[in-house]
């Protein structure tokens, strides 16, 4: 794309502010965007990347400021105007019609047409091949015609990453989009952004891992507390840098040291096969007192569904589960938390939230039980004070514990749902994801209470797609592949190259 | 506590969508605006509980005298116990008040003919239909008819139903109810029930009964789609002279004018008229004479006098408030004299 | 119930789950259809009996149509009695006999064309309100349309201060009590609305918007569409399917007045419903709006024609409705 | 308070703002009631006026409280009306004097418990039912409840055999017509539903499963709360309150028919809806349903008060709820 614009910048956007009641999420915030360039974008949970990009997608209109596109000064009132002009966006959470097809999804608001003399219809054959060639073009194996909401929660978000491609947009604007993609998965996003960027689109990449900015990025652009600190190339910066500028201050070590050892055997599962014959079969593995245990493996492992039915979210065919020695049936979560198991889901809209409840409630939903009176009655005191407490170490970021949290950033979100399952004390934590879309920052200290849990004698199940955090957090790894179980690495063992081999041992 | 010094007098309505309870409050804003009344008209929907707060609301602001057209029979008596805490009076029409209500003081009055009474006077229409068409009847005088309900469990509904039905038997026939369902009041479901009916029941039944008139015509209209008529050629031929050009008769009950265009047509055979007028006027004329200070016993409403000898239908059967008991007759409206009844 | 995505369909079972999924609804409508059969030896089944079913349904079957549309957005609309009704009214009003004394207006004699432009234009026009107050007024549709429903009542009173408006002009009843051959206008009408409905749910991307605002508003919204105004037009179209309703049921019944058409809604709601329109928006097609009608349709029309009790029917249908949409809530149930 | 030292709070804007936010609705009602005082030059507010506003709207609060929980859980509950008229019918059956020869129990004198017990066991096995179907058998709210409506409606139907149930005991109709100095009874159990509501929701655990239920469902459940059982709860405690309403308001008009209560079911999810009550799940506070019911009945008062033509009184009681309702929706939807 022919750099059309006086000052070399494909969009600014100048001295953007925008509140929400209690917060003041930008404050005179400016960004400058090249064509043909990755443009990452930097900050804390809650700094304000997403409602910035919000702004210029026409979803919020800010309360100051101007936006410049390709030279023209524009005012977006709608998406529409966005998409128009020539701006697309993957959001932070994934936002699809998911009893619709792929196809439908993808074209939505744009379909091909074909005309019956002065009438206009729908060209569903049109519609298919066009996926099926996007889908090709972006070496995505995705049927055009299966249903959205059918997919896995990776697929889905690729489908996201071929809609917004797909626009043939001057920017694009990329909203976290690797918080539900495994390395393998990202690698391949990448290859696409740098088709992108090599055909002069401009890409305003978000994200909370270090490691891709220093891939990926050309330029990076750092806020804080809903400023704008400044505008680097990714070349002058290495990740203690960026970090400190996003933090406002030294940060030590990425992973606190896991100081427990292993005892007795908490969990044991016994040939667990899920009801669902796609899903994991004959899965057996142990759980000890004081362990980390890592659950590896490529997207569509089924290590969520492995998870998930653990907690009795979905149906078993056959195997056994035994805490504590003793077998447990465990038919409704409610059995699983009887029984001191938590999960952090991974859907954290779908599963976790309840957008129009309070930080409070939302934090002490789960442990309601440990908090009645006299007559039953609630301790409002306690329960308050020991939310307020849980998201005081994790530093989530509100305005108050009493905001709803759709009002929070997504990393807060997340930060306050890791509250919830602590604030249960549960003796096994599941953690599906559980620092997905979690600043750098913020991602310490849930290690840091990861390991003190662990310390605590309590046991911890951590499903992670991030290679560095299974790493550096577990004790052991068990690596799943297409449902099957097909190693534990312990010590030296584990190591990437030993997962990657595992993880894709039937691939 | 209106200090204006017209009289105020208070109508409390059943409701509005009946249409004899609307032609009823017609004429009562009528003859307000002619007698200088200040009149508060209030519509209970068909809720008594409503109606109920409307009388507290009206009381509290100072309106003694009422006409009012009850929902039900067995509410009149708080209705009246209220009133009368105020020291005011009302008249009661359609629904008949109990006889507790009218005990409860001398200001008490129905202005009204029982419902019952319309069902007694579909009997009569049908005797004497039958009696011209004795061929239309079945053997051993059995009437088969069709029924067409209003809202069940709505007295008019009950009373204009067992009324009838008692008045056939009484009158020696054995009536054969071949199906009744209800049509809640409505013409639409009516003909529908109707439709599947004449699909169901051919040839077995020979007459149309319902409890109004919307629901009559919705079947008249039944009737004449699927050309269940004395010449299926010519809609409008009355060909064996019965007075319909239907096969069987169909009777309502208001005498609404659309009713009566009807039978101009010779579609609806008859129907019966719930006086509104009469009904209306005398409630209304004893409720003014009351607010006036005019009203003493033996006063007589609308050109009609109390009664005097109890009869046999409650409150008119008790002997201590026959006095308060003002009779309206239904009247039938056949061929022969619906002419007088539109307007 | 899973917690994140669901989960895929076994693949042989795919096939006939597909089969199974999309018909439940064609199932029962089949078996009370046979059950009837069976109960009266056919007999319910005469070229007349068929006929009545079809002309009894088709002023709901407009009805459903608009609502189902309506649903499918993830709305709901109250207000279908009151509006038909109001319709109805209006639109007799125009087609009154001139000779008819009580006529609204007396003595003018309007052409046929009147009669049903005035019909379809306060339908319209209905539909316009409720959809203005959803879509930019943010209105839940249960209080938006509970609040036009008060209000198409009032004006319908008003309008014809409650009296019945009758004795139309047989031309105008023609319009719905004709038939050609055995086919009724009415059901040729339903079955031309019925396609329209069809190709615009599932060829134009009005539709497709449709579904995904049902789907998921906030997706819809940053695809570009433009969420307000396609909800105005859901419920304006749905609105004129209204109007068609009420002038045909003016015409069919020769007269209107307020009870006309009342507890619509109910009816229509719980058609498409039975027919697999989903309360959650996002889901359901002409062909199940139809059969979910036609599944009313012959409960009422079989239970008269058995003539069972009025009382015994109310709760019969109760226990249909909701054995019926229990079947199709749970039809794939299994996780 | 703040869990984060990081954000501030702009302390001025947050207590207007918190304060309005809270209370559109009492400003809406306030307003009204001014409006009222205003057009009668306060003669609309003597204390016999505030006794009928009252009572009056004492039965429709039960209802209202019991249908807002429903909402709270993301369900809605069309059977109302027909439940407290089937709870009126059968609690007056076992209150008639023996003496009345048209008593269903002739002869039969139930001492004064009997009929309270029956009335209250009907109500809550509708409730159940009600609960049950939504709970475990996942049909729609709406679609479930429309199918108790008709079946609530033949049983009563069956039970009455369509007669007025009338001439009840006086110690019976004194439950809801007696007063204790100028308070009426039926504000003080009004008062004390309230509060047990109020408790419920606020302090008990119940009440906060009801708020994430409605909130989200799935998390919900995550979270460890039996979601069926719950939902059965709420529909349980709403027949309960159908079922004190259904006999208040037998006691109070000394009898029940078929009319009972008909549609009530849309004046009580209107008023709650009004009282800020949404429809989408996981909102609302006891507070509001109760203001939400006397800016309903302020509307219905005032009008009467004023003697506005009915017709009219419908067409203006659709406009304020929809203006009540649209302030409510709009007071905070700048973005
Ligand atoms: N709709 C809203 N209403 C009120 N406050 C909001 C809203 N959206 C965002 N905020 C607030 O604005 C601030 C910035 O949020 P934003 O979502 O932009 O953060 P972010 O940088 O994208 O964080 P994350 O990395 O967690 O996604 C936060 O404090 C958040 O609480
Ligand atoms: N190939 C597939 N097609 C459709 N759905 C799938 C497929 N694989 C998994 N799913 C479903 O998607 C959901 C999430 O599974 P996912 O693919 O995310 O597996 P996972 O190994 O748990 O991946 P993640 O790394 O995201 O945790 C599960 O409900 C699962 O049943
Ligand atoms: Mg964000
Ligand atoms: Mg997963």
């Amino acid at each position: 794309m022919p750099n059309d614009t006086a000052s070399g910048y494909v969009l600014e956007m100048l001295g953007i502010s925008k509140s929400f009641p209690g917060v003041q999420a930008l404050n005179d915030v400016t960004l400058k965007v090249r064509p043909g360039t990755v443009h990452a974008l930097m900050g804390e949970n809650g700094a304000g990347k997403s409602t910035l990009m919000k702004c210029l997608f026409g979803i919020y209109r800010e309360d100051s400021g101007d936006i410049v596109l390709k030279g023209a000064k524009v005012k977006f009132h709608s998406a529409k105007d966005a998409l128009v002009s020539g701006v697309s966006m993957i959001h932070q959470e994934l936002l699809n019609v998911p009893d619709r097809s792929v196809r439908e999804n993808v074209w939505l608001g744009r379909e091909p047409m074909r005309s019956f003399g002065p009438l206009r219809f729908l060209d569903h054959r049109k519609m298919h091949e066009d996926t099926a060639a996007l889908m090709k073009s972006l070496d995505m194996e995705i049927d055009p015609a299966d249903r959205m909401g059918g997919l896995s929660i990776s697929k889905q978000q690729a489908c996201e990453i071929a809609k917004a491609v797909s626009y043939d947009a001057s920017v694009v604007v990329m909203d976290e989009p690797s918080s539900s993609l495994t390395e393998t998965e990202t690698e391949h996003l990448f290859r696409i952004i740098r088709d992108l960027r090599s055909r002069g689109v401009a890409v305003i990449y978000i994200s909370h891992k270090m490691s891709e900015i220093f891939q990926i990025a050309d330029e990076v652009s750092v806020m804080r507390d809903g400023r704008m600190v400044g505008t680097y190339a990714a070349s002058e910066l290495d990740e203690d840098g960026l970090i400190r500028l996003m933090v406002g201050r030294d940060t030590t070590d990425r992973f606190p040291p896991v100081a427990s050892v292993p005892g007795e055997v908490r969990l044991e599962v016994r040939g667990l096969t899920a009801a669902n014959p796609r899903s994991f079969r004959d899965v057996s593995f142990d759980l000890r007192r004081g362990e980390i245990l890592g659950i590896g493996g490529l997207v569509g492992a089924q290590r969520t569904e492995l998870v998930e039915a653990l907690f009795g979210l979905r149906e078993v065919a056959s195997g056994e589960i035994l805490v504590d020695g003793g077998l447990v049936r465990v038919r409704s979560p409610r059995d699983a938390i009887s029984h001191g198991l938590g999960l952090i889901t991974e859907d954290r809209r779908g599963s976790g939230i309840f957008p129009l409840l309070s930080v409070t409630v939302n934090t002490s939903v789960a442990s309601l039980g440990r908090y009645l009176g006299k007559a039953r009655l609630l301790e409002h005191r306690r329960i308050e004070s020991e939310a307020a407490k849980l998201n005081e170490a994790l530093r989530t970021k509100t305005p108050s514990m009493g905001t709803q949290i759709q009002n929070l950033s997504g990393g807060n979100q997340q930060k306050v749902l890791v509250s919830r399952w602590l604030m249960t004390l549960p003796d096994i934590l599941i953690m599906d994801e559980p620092t997905r879309g979690i600043d750098v920052g913020a991602k310490y200290e849930i290690y840091t209470i990861m390991a003190e849990l662990a310390r605590n004698g309590k046991s911890i199940i951590m499903v992670s797609s991030e290679m560095p955090e299974l790493l550096g957090m577990s004790h052991r790894i068990m690596v799943l592949c297409a449902g099957r179980h097909t190693g534990t690495l312990e010590g030296k063992q584990a190591t990437q190259e030993n997962i990657m081999r595992l993880a894709t041992q039937f691939v | 506590q209106s200090k204006s010094s017209k009289p105020v007098i208070g109508a409390l309505i059943r409701n509005l969508d009946e249409q004899f309870v609307a032609d009823y409050a017609a004429n009562v804003k009528v003859l307000a605006e002619k007698a200088g009344v200040e009149l508060k008209l209030l519509d209970s929907r068909s809720d008594q509980a409503t109606q109920l707060d409307q009388l507290n609301t009206l009381l509290s602001q100072g309106v003694k005298y009422f006409v009012i057209v009850p929902n039900q029979t067995e509410a009149t008596e708080q209705m009246a116990q209220a009133i009368a805490k105020k020291k005011g009076g009302a008249a009661f029409s359609n629904i008949q008040p109990s006889v507790a209500a009218l005990k409860v003081g001398k200001n008490f009055f129905l202005a009204s003919s029982p419902e019952s009474v319309a069902g007694q006077i579909q009997a009569q229409i049908i005797d004497d239909y039958f009696q011209k068409n004795p061929k239309k009847l079945g053997a051993n005088k059995t009437i088969n008819a069709l029924m067409l309900l209003g809202q069940l469990g709505h007295p008019a509904q009950k009373y204009r139903t067992d009324a009838v039905l008692q008045g056939l038997k009484d009158k020696g026939y054995t009536v054969n109810v071949v199906a009744q369902d209800t049509a809640n009041w409505k013409p639409d479901e009516a003909q529908q029930k109707m439709d599947a009916w004449i699909a169901a029941f051919k040839g077995k039944f020979n007459i149309v009964i319902t409890n109004n008139d919307g629901m009559a015509l919705g079947a008249v209209e039944s009737l004449l789609t699927a050309k269940y008529v004395d010449d299926p050629k010519d809609l409008t031929k009355d060909t064996d002279g019965d007075g319909t050009v239907l096969k069987v008769p169909v009777l309502g009950v208001d005498a609404t004018q659309v009713a009566l265009k009807s039978m101009s047509e010779n579609k609806l055979y008859a129907t019966v008229l719930q006086d509104s007028v009469g009904q209306s006027s005398t409630a209304f004329e004893l409720a003014l004479a009351m607010a006036q200070g005019k009203y003493k016993a033996g006063f007589e409403a609308w050109g009609l006098k109390p009664e005097t000898t109890p009869g046999d239908e409650a409150p008119a059967n008790d002997a201590a408030v026959i006095g308060q008991c003002y009779l309206v007759p239904f009247k039938a409206v056949t061929k022969d004299n619906y002419k007088e009844f539109v307007k | 119930m899973a917690a994140s995505s669901t989960v895929t369909a076994q693949a042989p079972a795919r096939g006939l789950r597909a089969f199974l999924s999309k018909n439940t609804n064609i199932v029962t409508f089949v078996v009370l259809a046979l059950a009837l059969g069976a109960l009266t030896g056919g007999r319910a089944f005469g070229l007349d009996s068929i006929q009545n079913l079809l002309i009894a349904e088709s002023v709901r079957a407009f009805a459903a149509l608009g609502v189902g549309m309506i649903i499918i957005t993830r709305g709901i609309d109250l207000s279908i009695g009151y509006v038909v009704c109001l319709v109805a009214s209006v639109s007799a009003s125009f087609a009154q006999t001139p000779d008819y004394a009580a006529a609204l207006y007396a003595g003018k004699d309007f052409v046929i064309l009147v009669p049903i432009a005035a019909g379809l234009m306060t339908g319209a026009l209905c539909g316009l309100v409720n959809g203005l107050l959803v879509a930019y007024g943010k209105l839940p549709a249960f209080i938006a349309t509970l609040g036009t429903l008060s209000i198409a009542r009032g004006l319908q009173l008003i309008y014809t201060k409650a009296a019945v408006v009758g004795s139309l002009k047989q031309p105008f009843k023609n319009i719905s009590q004709g038939s050609l051959g055995p086919v009724p206008y009415l059901a040729i009408y339903v079955a031309f609305a019925a396609f329209v409905v069809w190709v615009l749910l599932r060829h134009t991307r009005r539709g497709t918007n449709f579904y995904a605002i049902g789907g998921n508003p906030v997706a819809a919204r940053v695809s570009g569409i433009n969420v307000e105004r396609e909800l105005v037009m859901v419920y304006l179209y749905a609105g004129v399917l209204y109007g068609i309703a009420g002038v045909l049921q003016a015409g069919r019944l020769g007269l209107a007045n307020a009870l006309t058409a009342n507890g619509m809604e109910l009816d229509a709601i719980a058609a498409v419903t039975v027919g697999g329109v989903s309360q959650t928006g996002g889901v359901g097609t002409m062909g199940g709006m139809i059969v979910g009608v036609l599944t009313l349709g012959i409960i009422n029309y079989g239970m008269t024609y058995l003539g069972v009790d009025s009382y015994y029917q109310l709760l019969m249908k109760g226990v249909i409705i909701i054995v019926a949409v229990f079947m199709d809530m749970n039809k794939n149930a299994r996780r």
